[in-house]
């Protein structure tokens, strides 16, 4: 298969919808003329024009908001928070506008709105540019949310969410642009909810999302090689959560290590876990562990930074942990 | 401006209309029969019917928390209005919203809202809208004085300044935020002044004469079918009621209040129709028994519908 | 004891730490001539002046903001946000500038900040001023999270906060407001990060938080006739969260349920299961339950609402299936 | 206004030092010495410079993403400075900031941002405390062009001019919010005229021009000390380079960079220092060598510091 980056599998996904689609503008800060800060929405200025591809002023609330009454009258926005770290100038567009219009109205509108954003530390951006903040959206009802890991999996899921007729959430993962991998070159979908084993393995589960996902599966290659058979499932969308397959590979395995980037402490992997404890308990051979951030903003530090992202090394040790 | 005879009574009911739902509205809360927070329009009839009045049914408009006045002149239904308050299934929102979050979007109301200032970043995107799809559909955005402070009212002006887009901006400015008044909550007298900060046109009211809102409105809504952008009018008003029923006041001076009772926009539309001969003591009384008519058949179809079951409390989150 | 309600218990500690120290202030919507919305800041205007009681304009980001700017140059702002539900306006000064800013300055920040809020559903109030947000501040490091149930647990709680020197978010119930307790007349402190059993029992522990606490109450007054003992904690503050004595019950009872009003997925109590699963999942002999939102926004009509609303009843069902 | 020939010097060489320091991070940034974001001031040195040469120690300002100049004007220290940009335990903020969040609260420097209009809100605190302590202290709040059309912004300049706090807003208007040029980003030419929103003094000044940043700033921190409110002021200027390092610039016309440069304000201010009799080649050689010195030190300190420990990685998140 051909090989793309994350970043130009995004991109595809966003070229081939909006020539599908007349409905579907792309709208943000630096999106047109600079091509997206991390190049994501290279091109499509000079494809699709000043109409369909809009710079907007670095004011989120009205770039997510008009997505919304924009969406009501019958577009598709795809807009983009530059980064999630923004969001708490913007939140109330989505959480209280976007995704509860619909229920608020009794049903009567149609929402299909795209936020992509990007998530992540590891280039020593600091506390308010490096956050993986998923979990937080992941207790809104009414929005659904998604974190790709792979340049595949990237494309795939940014087009079904530009199909969807609710609003999405769409987390893409920094330190992923640059990552290649095989993408087709025709459009294709991959449905929401439903998880994908990265890696089989019959000892222990390891849940893992976006960036954490390449870790955890260079941890379970480490394990292999000790005889440990790891497998790795990527939930992919958090909302709707594919609790089936996670609780699926549990009944296999018997042991669980959750793997996030963001701070523990309420987390996703908080979810996970409790969904496997409420529905799967007596399934487990062993506690459940996370590995996860420590409770602190995100360090600037390259010395400290690499101390806040989980490694390799602690799913590892997470792992044998639970194996015993 | 000549107002057509017909338009204006047309606007007369319409305002009447609002002043005896929300009479009754009053009522049925006091009794315990509307849940929740009720924020009355009455006094502020002018500013909903002189703006909408101006706009044809595929228009849109984005409301507030005080909202039933605007979907009443936008044209919304009296009975599932009713029936929404009264938490009905046969409501708007089949009792999911209430009065907060009415809306019909067939009829282009892009729905109440319960947060102070959510509507202008709204009304622009749905203004993006109409000029992407090329119709020259415009967008009236209703807000109060308080919500001129809130960030995202500026947000919202910049992006419509900024891309031309066809939004009526239009402050109700009843002179509080609940318990604070503009006096101490803002620094200028005038928020159509704020229109200078995006280059718009802005314009300053009575608010509580609905040909002075018609007139403006008119303009604003010319300029913005015409691809010519937004504009900003400030209509100044009063509420009559407090903030929300239940409300005990403390914080509006006695004489402050009566003088602007003196200015209630009903009684001098009315008597303003009657000097022009558009409106005699006859046709006034027709008109307020067909009101009074309309508003009983809502009651009861409200009293009548049933509550919605809670199964349906998982329906219309998603669309499938 | 004395008996107030838990709106006169707050009110008391804001007058009575008012009085204390000059460098308190209050600000917020309406706080002032109407005394809050709820009643909470009733008289302080009357007692200490418009200069430290003072009514701001509808923006709730400056509202925060200015608390942020006051703190790290000396005050110790106590600020409303009128309704939980507000925050997706002003979340950035809270979650970007106040609870991270001390980290971001290597230490050099003092941030004495109570952010002083209302939550919960009960009184047809709808989607936007209903909510139960609780699990995200839980997720920012550097912010404190308070939640009581009782008035008591109100004004101790409320003289810690206030005392604190880090920024605090502390959730009000509003169905509690009217709820009358004993209240020592006197200033005192509940520290934060201690549980409060608030029913002793032996069969399984209910883990509850603000108005569920007295459902869990409640329901385990009725399992009491028969004859299933319920133990019923309040953690009353989320961060720092009480994980001890939550594993010390749970070692007693072996069993758990815990109720939140928050919708289930990626709650409060999603963190509480994955820390019993991840630190004593060996003691439990049945899965864990949650007993919480369903997954929608808050329903307007009271018919709605009150299916949403988690009851006494479901615990009660919840409990028997754990307890087999 | 006549300026001291001694504050002139002053002035001249904070403007020398920033220029050196940025020029000097800009290398370490393209040698990989210093990582994450890197958004140079060069090219906008007056504005800082002529803003903080009105300010007192114990005065504040609010920064930005964009807060070298600002850090250094206000009397940071550069091997602190340089140590944190290197992620080192010796710098301001034991490496846990970086560019983007460097602080000197002692100094009154409440913080680099990296949130666009984060400061405002804060800005307005800040000078609410020092009315509220009694003290004639002011804040002066920097912002650019692109952080004026941000919600927060104007919540700042309400709640400021409302309450006559203390507060100095300056915009740094360099035309450009990343890649979106003004004229795309806001309908106005003068983003001072936004200060009639709030009815406070709004002036635009040639902000590549110390004098006249100082005279205006000058004029709105004896406002502010008096008790009679805030200003603010747009200071027209450029950045000489990129939006951060590595910017590839695609988006500015190179005329545009070219005329903008002529307008220099180093050599401009050295010019009319030399004019004026103030400087001296002599003199200013050396400064200049003074300069480079302790820029040197300061590079030599950050290099010689050690990285935090990763046990550090979990102190300071809360004050015990
Ligand atoms: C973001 C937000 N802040 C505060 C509130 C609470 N609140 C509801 S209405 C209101 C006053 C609004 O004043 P104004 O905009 O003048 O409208 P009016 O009520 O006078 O019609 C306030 C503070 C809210 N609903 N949303
Ligand atoms: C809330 C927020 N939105 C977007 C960004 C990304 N960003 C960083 S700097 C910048 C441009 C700011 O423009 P301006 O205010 O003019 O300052 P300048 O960079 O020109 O000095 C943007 C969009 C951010 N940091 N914060
Ligand atoms: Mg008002
Ligand atoms: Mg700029």
């Amino acid at each position: 298969m051909r090989k793309l980056t994350y970043a130009a599998a995004l991109n595809e996904a966003l070229k081939q919808e909006m020539r599908r689609d007349p409905a579907i503008y792309v709208a943000g800060e630096d999106v047109a003329k600079y091509g997206g800060i991390f190049g994501v929405t290279a091109g499509l200025l000079e494809e699709f024009g000043e109409k369909r591809v809009k710079d907007t002023p670095i004011t989120e609330s009205a770039i997510i908001g008009s997505a919304v009454g924009a969406a009501a009258t019958g577009l598709r926005p795809v807009v983009e928070l530059m980064f999630i770290d923004f969001i708490g100038v913007a939140l109330d567009q989505l959480f209280n506008q976007a995704a509860k219009m619909k229920y608020m109205f009794g049903g009567k509108a149609k929402l299909p709105i795209v936020v992509r954003t990007t998530c992540g530390a590891g280039m020593g951006a600091a506390a308010q540019h490096s956050q993986s903040l998923e979990a937080w959206f992941m207790h809104i009802p009414g929005l659904k949310v998604v974190m790709p890991s792979t340049p595949y999996d990237a494309k795939g899921l940014l087009v079904t969410a530009i199909r969807e007729d609710n609003p999405v959430f769409f987390i893409e993962n920094k330190m992923l642009y640059g990552l290649e991998g095989g993408v087709p070159e025709e459009p294709y979908t991959i449905p929401f909810g439903q998880a994908d084993v990265k890696r089989e393995g019959s000892d222990v589960t390891i849940v893992a999302t976006a960036a954490m996902v390449h870790k955890a599966l260079a941890a379970a290659a480490e394990l292999a090689k000790e005889g440990i058979s790891a497998e790795v499932l990527d939930p992919r969308t958090l909302t709707p959560l594919d609790e089936e397959s996670i609780i699926n590979s549990v009944k296999k395995t018997h042991r669980l290590v959750i793997v996030q980037e963001a701070v523990k402490r309420a987390g996703a992997g908080a979810e996970i876990a409790a969904v496997v404890a409420e529905r799967a308990l007596e399934q487990l051979d062993a506690p459940i562990a996370r590995v996860a951030a420590p409770f602190t903003p995100v360090p600037f530090s390259p010395a400290l930074e690499k101390a806040f992202i989980p490694t390799e090394e602690r799913i590892i040790a997470a792992v044998k942990e639970v194996v015993g | 401006m000549a107002v057509e005879k017909e338009k204006l009574i047309e606007m007369y009911t319409k305002m009447l209309t609002i002043r005896r739902f929300e009479q009754r509205v009053a009522e049925h809360f006091a009794a315990g029969k509307i849940p929740g927070f009720v924020h009355l329009y009455i006094g502020e009839e002018a500013v909903a019917v002189g703006t909408c009045a101006n706009l044809r049914p595929d228009d849109y408009i984005t409301s507030t928390h005080r909202g039933h006045g605007h979907l009443i002149a936008k044209g919304g239904d009296l009975k599932r209005m009713m029936a929404e308050l009264f938490g009905k299934r046969t409501g708007y929102c089949k009792g999911k919203g209430g009065s907060m979050h009415i809306a019909d979007v067939e009829l282009g109301i892009l729905g109440a809202n319960g947060i102070v200032g959510g509507g202008p970043p709204i009304a622009a995107g749905a203004a993006l809208s109409a000029q992407y799809r090329g119709t020259d559909q415009v967008v009236a955005c209703f807000f109060g004085d308080g919500a001129a402070n809130q960030g995202t009212f500026h947000e919202g002006l910049n992006m419509a300044s900024i891309w031309k887009l066809p939004v009526i901006f239009v402050c109700e400015n009843n002179h509080y935020g609940i318990s604070l008044s503009q006096l101490k909550h803002m620094n200028v007298a005038d928020i159509a002044d704020r229109a200078k900060a995006y280059d718009i046109p802005g314009v300053a009211v009575d608010g509580n004469d609905v040909i002075a809102v018609y007139e403006a409105a008119h303009e604003a809504v010319r300029r913005a079918r015409a691809g010519e952008g937004s504009s900003l009018i400030e209509c100044k008003t009063y509420r009559h009621r407090g903030h929300f029923e239940g409300d005990p006041q403390v914080y509006r001076p006695p004489e402050e209040a009566e003088a602007w009772l003196k200015k209630d926009p009903l009684p001098r539309f009315e008597a303003k129709l009657m000097e022009m001969g558009v409106l005699t003591g006859e046709k006034a009384k027709q008109i307020e028994q067909g009101i009074v008519a309309k508003i009983d058949e809502a009651v009861r179809f409200a009293e009548e519908s049933p509550f919605p079951a809670p199964e349906e409390l998982g329906d219309d989150v998603y669309t499938a």
